[in-house]
């Protein structure tokens, strides 16, 4: 299949079309229809998957076609180790969330239209290999997700839109600055990704350091890194469900692993100088994170405030700038789509019964729901990293890979392994121990959202048993960045 | 025989998924499933054993596949079967076993049965899995996995907030000691050493970084056996089913620190101050919580200090060079403090509560229970020749050869105090006169049977080590390098008998008697007495030290979030909506005002544009 | 004949008072009158030019009538809207209305 | 003698265009604006565009005048001498229109006008007929739709909505 990727990009988008040809009273139909697309996209993905050639570093299943020629804009896409398990989680994900808005009950059509937009735009920021492409991508994925959450969201949902919007608008618009100046500066002019990355090592180390930290700025805000931060606690909270699941398993992803394609490999020299303070950045990320969600009493706060400590391994892992710790951040943020996808549905689930996140309603929930106690037991698990689950082995690559570069931070960091432990635990005894806090017996969780997690949970098992798994996908990625940094 | 060790793990583990998947459809079976699991294990474990000992193989290692590869290394799941291993594998299994089935007793009235057999199934497949291993970084995988079990259990009657607190409590301050382990384990790898314990011997390199590391490791250890600072949470632990606390924090998880210090002792060896840190730790842990435990009333809690004691007395044991006589003594322990926890457990199964001043005739009343226990207390104690004196005594001449007089008094007094506080719980919980009215039965045969094996091995084990039975087989068998014979050390026995005798009487004395210090003395008594009541305020320091600050870190971080750094944002916004509801009134709604605007643009326009177009002309 | 200039001088002053009015009146009829005065002005213009430059195809007298045709439709709707509105709110004075705020 | 008739002409056009947007009264600046357009249409006689002052007659006066004149009947009270005519900005207005008609004078009076003139020797009318017809036939036609949608926008929205 010659066109496989492009297939991805836009298999969703024409979903879309579909459903906005559907009439708006046949909600079930639209459903079903946003599902199966979103089946067949993960289907594709797999065949993707299949056809993969992990024993090569090279980009695959390029596609270049000339789109603006006049200012050297191409449709260029392409895959390799660093984007394929991303598109894999987002693919999955997105049949997940696809699959849990039974919450949903306004504009069902919108919703979907949005949906498949959002999707189509985090499939290719993943797979974009233009930086005017990557960019537009990048930017198609702002606003649905501002729609999602301005309409579909809580209480204070418009407060949250707007803050995720103007958030990241800001820092997309500096990206886009960097990505102007990027083409000026390399000769021949270019936004070929794959051409930049031989180009622009050689770029002046002033220019090096002035674009890394105007990429950083854009993805820093998107990962999000403290003190940008504080838009993802409203943002995922206010979402409905399915969103907060897209937002924290693939959205954050979207900055690292810009991270990772674009500012590893282009600004070698500036890495290098800026590696401490990326270091010291991920290291307050996560302790920062799970301080600061250790005492959040909204459900849904706490998770996301986790997520701000998690990607702060991600970070350490790319401050790290060796194998381990690129291989760390990567299955990081793999592992972390999974675990807090799956969070963010068993808050989801939670929140459909009580209508309320506030930790006090809960409380012993163990002995009502054991299927419930069972899946948020692994993935809160997982998400501190219990030897086992998947967290862990990207902690670990993460910490050892930081370990290998700046022995201190590793140690500093370390601390914040026992935060997060002590936040989980206190969520588990939160929400699952102790007497019932609710006189109302709420039914445990169905089959239909059982079947939701259970992925999550088989992958969350298999990468922590076996993480060979994923990292063979991205070994050879992950070398040649290496070599190249 | 022993290329099938791999399964020795595996059959617990897959009784954990029959019984967490399964649990409802099961009901009792699932202990069945359990006991029958861990049963196989001993089963094989016990088949490896005599096929090892009988060809006289004393190391196995096999490989079952690379897990993950780090800084040029590959980390494999190895195996790595030697005599510490088998001897583990027999005490975790044979152990186990009988507290499982004590369990079955023990839980029948409980509501979470099969989850109960399920995080136990789980536990011992850690467990096992912890022993087999070969190396550091799978060790403290499943290391994690056996905090993980202890925490699910402690707080198994989750509806107590103390047992839910004490869960939580547990897995965060052995966390502390595994992070230490685990940044010490990236010493190791940074320095590019293999991770495997037979290669830890010949570990080079800066010889302050290795010693960093040792300690690190070291931290490990002292948050999983309890060893100060870190033993908070075994006292709290005691919040779990009684079955538990024997199992996981008396017989084989805390005793896994323990295991990781003999396991990694070529390191150790090598780094003198580590292994006197050891010691120091050892020693103070040990007198530390044996005179807390004179003073406790909790049965439970008693126990659980004399663990952390008796902890404390193997680790000062290998730290000093006493490697046989603290695996020894890690043996006999695990013995008698199952028994000694599961004949508490059985009391308080009968009586409903865990003070001693509640109990009292026990022994008249249960009969099977109290002369176990009887026996349990006097191996603690170190009365000859039980098993717990043969181990001790190992520990003293390891102390005494070592040449440390101070180290020595220590071990000598935690001795001392060790049988003055057992003598205390069995005259004042046992004998005497029986202080409550309801009837007290004595627990039903599947409880019982248990308890007698287990005091049979708490009597006898001990003349595996004793040098004049079987000439000293478990010594030769430990360290299979040590050629030498055994002799009796006659001053040893003497100065351990009489310790403990000297103990018992003075226990009889304060507790039967009445007896009573002079008044003058008693002064200067109480706020010592005090200071130790109250577990020498460690608790109230960790709180003020760590909690607290933490705490307050937390909510500092929150208000600087919420205030700070979406002040400026808000700000930012204020800033432009301020602005904003200014220019806007340009935007009257009125035909005429656009208009005029318009008109003005226009004009400008043709100003500007006038001096051009007259040149033009 | 009388000079070019001096004819764009006079629709150049109606186009002034045209714009004064259009400025200046809250009356919405005098405000179509208004326009009326600018477009006419534009007229003038074109017929003028129409006459003084050789245009043999009369491209001027064209346009201005459609012009005419232009602003009768203009102000026959423009009317209408008058009427409408002040049937609503009962008044014709264009600052009593301000829907286009914000 | 032209000349004469030019310069009447226009005082005419711009004595009464000045009125029409100042008097007072609605209906009288109606009539002011009536003379505005006669005269206007007196003009395009005078610059021999002959048909072209009988349109100005006919749709102008003959039939938009009627309908400003049935408008400010149809708005009662609007004509009323008491009310004020002119809004807030009288004197901004006043100024930036002479400000605008003094620039505007400027680059007229500073133009080469008389290199331009080649005098028309007079258009026939039926040559504006047929370029009507021919070659701006496009625009003459969408001049007639504009003024059909006019007419039914008219009536759509004049009509009383039950």
């Amino acid at each position: 299949m010659p066109n496989l990727l492009t297939i991805i990009i836009f298999f969703p988008l024409l979903g879309g079309l579909l459903i906005s040809l559907i009439p708006r009273r046949n909600e079930s139909i639209i459903r079903l229809t946003a599902v199966l697309f979103n089946v067949m996209t993960l289907g594709v993905v797999g065949v993707l998957c299949t056809l993969f050639d992990r024993t090569s570093s090279a980009v695959q299943f390029l596609e270049s076609v000339p789109w603006i020629p006049d200012i050297g804009i191409n449709y260029i896409v392409g895959v390799d180790g660093i984007s394929l398990g991303l598109v894999f989680l987002t693919a999955l994900l997105g049949l997940l969330a696809a699959l849990a808005t039974t919450s949903i009950t306004k504009s069902v059509k919108e919703y979907f239209i949005l949906y498949q937009i959002l999707m189509t735009g985090m499939l290719g920021t993943f797979l974009a290999l233009d930086l005017v492409l990557f960019y537009i991508f990048w930017e198609t994925v702002l606003i649905p997700m501002f729609f999602l959450i301005g309409i579909w969201g809580g209480q204070r949902r418009e407060y949250a839109a707007w803050k995720f919007f103007f958030y990241t608008l800001a820092g997309s618009f500096v990206m886009l600055l960097a990505i102007i100046a990027i083409y000026f500066l390399v000769t021949p002019h270019t936004f070929n990704m794959l051409e930049i990355t031989s180009l622009a090592p050689h770029l002046n180390n002033n220019f090096q350091c002035v674009l890394f930290l105007m990429f950083f700025l854009s993805f820093a805000v998107k990962i999000p890194v403290f003190p940008f931060h504080t838009w993802l606690p409203d943002a995922h909270v206010e979402a409905p469900t399915p969103v907060s699941v897209i937002l924290a398993g693939v959205l954050l992803k979207m900055g690292a692993y810009g991270l990772l394609r674009i500012c590893v490999p282009y600004f070698p020299y500036a890495l290098d100088y800026f590696a401490f303070s990326l270091g010291v950045l991920g290291a307050v990320n996560l302790i920062y994170g799970a301080c600061a969600a250790f005492v959040q009493t909204d459900f849904k706060k706490m998770i996301a405030y986790s997520s701000v400590s998690h990607m702060g391994f991600v970070l350490l892992g790319v401050a790290a700038m060796n194998s381990t710790g690129l291989n760390g951040s990567l299955l990081e943020m793999f592992n972390h789509g999974i675990i807090t996808g799956g969070m963010f549905l068993l808050v989801g689930v939670l929140y459909d019964r009580a209508h309320t996140r506030e930790m006090t309603a809960f409380g012993g929930l163990s002995s009502t729901m054991p299927r419930y106690a069972f899946f948020l037991t692994i993935m809160a698990l997982a998400s501190f990293g219990l030897p086992g689950l998947s967290g862990f082995v990207g902690e670990f690559l993460s910490i050892a890979g930081i370990y290998f570069t700046f022995p201190w931070l590793a140690a500093l960091s370390s601390i914040g392994l026992i935060m997060v432990v002590a936040l989980f635990l206190t969520i588990i005894r939160k929400v699952l121990w102790g007497r019932p806090q609710s006189a109302v017996h709420w039914p445990d969780m169905g089959f239909d959202e059982m079947i939701l997690l259970c992925p999550l949970v088989l992958i969350t098992l298999g990468v922590g048993f076996y993480p060979e798994i994923i990292l063979q996908f991205q070994r050879q990625a992950i070398n040649l960045l290496v070599r190249m940094s | 025989m022993v290329k099938y060790v791999y399964l020795i793990p595996i059959f617990p583990f897959l009784a954990f998924w029959l019984n967490i998947l399964l649990g409802k459809q099961l009901g009792r079976l699932s202990a069945w499933i359990a006991i029958g699991a861990s049963l196989l294990s001993t089963i094989l474990t016990f088949g490896i054993f005599f096929g090892m000992v009988t060809a006289n193989v004393h190391n196995y290692t096999c490989s079952l596949g690379s897990w993950i590869s780090i800084n040029g290394q590959t980390l494999s799941l190895g195996i790595l079967v030697d005599n510490l291993t088998l001897m583990m594998l027999s005490v975790v299994t044979v152990v186990g076993t009988l507290i499982q089935i004590y369990s079955v007793g023990y839980m029948s009235t409980d509501i979470r049965f099969t989850r109960y057999f399920a995080y136990i199934s789980l536990f011992m497949a850690s467990m096992l899995a912890l022993v087999l291993v070969d190396d550091l970084l799978m060790l403290y995988i499943f290391w994690e996995g056996v905090g993980l079990c202890s925490c699910l259990l402690i707080a198994f009657w989750h509806e107590k907030p103390a047992a839910a607190a004490a869960g939580v409590k547990a897995f965060i301050t052995t966390r502390i000691g595994d992070t230490g382990l685990l940044i010490g384990i990236l010493i190791l790898l940074a320095s590019g050493h293999s991770l495997r314990f037979t290669d830890l011997g010949a570990v080079q390199g800066s010889e302050v970084l290795m010693t960093v590391a040792a300690l690190l490791i070291f931290l490990g250890a002292m948050g999983k056996s309890a060893q100060f600072p870190l033993h908070v949470w075994l006292p709290d632990a005691m919040e779990g089913p009684t079955a538990i606390s024997a199992l996981i924090h008396a017989a084989t998880m805390v005793a896994a620190g323990v295991y990781l210090v003999a396991r990694s002792y070529v390191f150790f060896i090598d780094h003198p101050l580590a292994l006197h840190t050891i010691a120091v730790i050892g020693a103070i842990s040990a007198v530390m919580a044996a005179s807390i435990a004179c003073t406790a009333n909790d049965i439970k809690r008693i126990l659980a200090y004399s663990t952390i004691s008796q902890l404390g007395l193997m680790m000062l044991a290998l730290g000093v060079g006493g490697y046989v006589a603290g695996t020894f003594h890690l043996m006999t322990h695990a013995f008698f403090k199952a028994l000694l926890f599961l004949g508490a457990g059985s009391v308080i199964h009968a009586v409903h509560t865990q003070d001693i001043h509640q109990m009292g005739g026990l022994l008249h009343r249960m009969k099977v229970t109290g002369i176990t226990f009887i026996i349990g207390a006097l191996a603690l104690a170190g009365v000859g020749p039980l098993s717990g004196f043969w181990s001790k005594d190992e520990i003293f001449i390891a102390l005494w050869q070592s040449g440390h007089p101070v180290l020595f008094a220590v071990a000598v007094l935690t001795s001392f105090l060790t049988a003055f506080y057992m003598a205390r719980v069995i005259f004042v919980a046992f004998l005497g006169i029986s202080r409550r009215q309801q009837q007290i039965h004595e627990s039903p045969l599947v409880m019982t049977i248990p308890l007698i094996i287990l005091a049979f091995f708490a009597v006898f084990l001990g003349f595996l080590g004793a040098p004049w039975c079987i000439n000293g087989a478990f010594q030769h068998f430990i360290s299979p390098a040590m050629h030498e014979v055994i002799h009796m050390n006659w001053g040893m026995v003497i100065l351990s008998s009489i310790l403990s005798l000297t103990a018992i009487t003075l226990a009889y004395l304060i507790f039967v008697k009445g007896f009573r210090l002079p008044s003058s003395g008693e002064q200067y008594f109480v706020c010592f007495y005090k200071l130790i009541e109250n577990k020498y305020y460690i608790d109230e320091i960790h709180e003020k030290i760590f909690i607290k600050p933490f705490h307050q870190l937390c909510s500092l971080f929150k208000k600087f979030d919420c205030m700070y750094i979406d002040g400026v944002i808000h700000a930012v916004a204020t800033v432009t909506a301020v602005m904003a509801s200014y220019i806007r009134r340009w935007q009257t709604g009125r035909i005429e005002n656009y208009l005029f605007y318009q008109i003005c643009g226009i004009f400008i326009l043709l100003m500007v544009i006038s001096g051009k177009l007259c040149r033009i002309f | 004949m009388i000079p070019l200039e001096h004819i764009v001088v006079l629709s150049v002053f109606l186009l002034s008072v045209g714009i004064y009015g259009v400025l200046t009146q809250r009356n919405a009829i005098r405000f179509l009158i208004s326009i009326e005065l600018i477009l006419n002005a534009a007229n003038i213009n074109l017929i003028a030019f129409n006459k003084y430059l050789s245009t043999p195809d009369g491209l001027g007298q064209v346009f201005a009538l459609l012009v005419v045709g232009v602003a009768a439709a203009a102000s026959v709707v423009g009317l209408v809207l008058i009427i409408a509105i002040y049937r609503l709110k009962k008044s014709v004075f264009t600052d009593d209305f301000n829907l286009l705020k914000w | 003698m032209s000349v004469v008739v030019f310069y009447f002409l226009a005082f005419c056009i711009g004595a009464s265009a000045v009125l029409s947007v100042t008097v007072r009264d609605v209906f009288h600046s109606a009539i002011w604006l009536t003379l505005t357009l006669l005269s206007i249409a007196c003009l395009y006689f005078y610059l021999d565009a002959g048909f072209l002052g009988v349109i100005q007659i006919l749709v102008y006066v003959g039939g938009i005048m009627t309908l400003f004149v049935f408008a400010i009947m149809l708005t009662a009270r609007i004509g009323d001498r008491s009310i004020q005519q002119t809004n807030r900005q009288l004197w901004p207005g006043l100024l930036i229109s002479a400000g605008a008609f003094t620039i505007m004078l400027k680059i007229i009076l500073s133009g080469p006008w008389a290199n331009l003139i080649t005098l028309n020797p007079g258009i026939d009318l039926k040559v504006v007929g047929r370029a009507l017809l021919t070659q701006y036939v496009l625009p003459f036609e969408f001049i007639s739709i504009i003024l059909l949608a006019a007419l039914v926008g008219a009536i759509v929205i004049g009509k009383v909505k039950e």
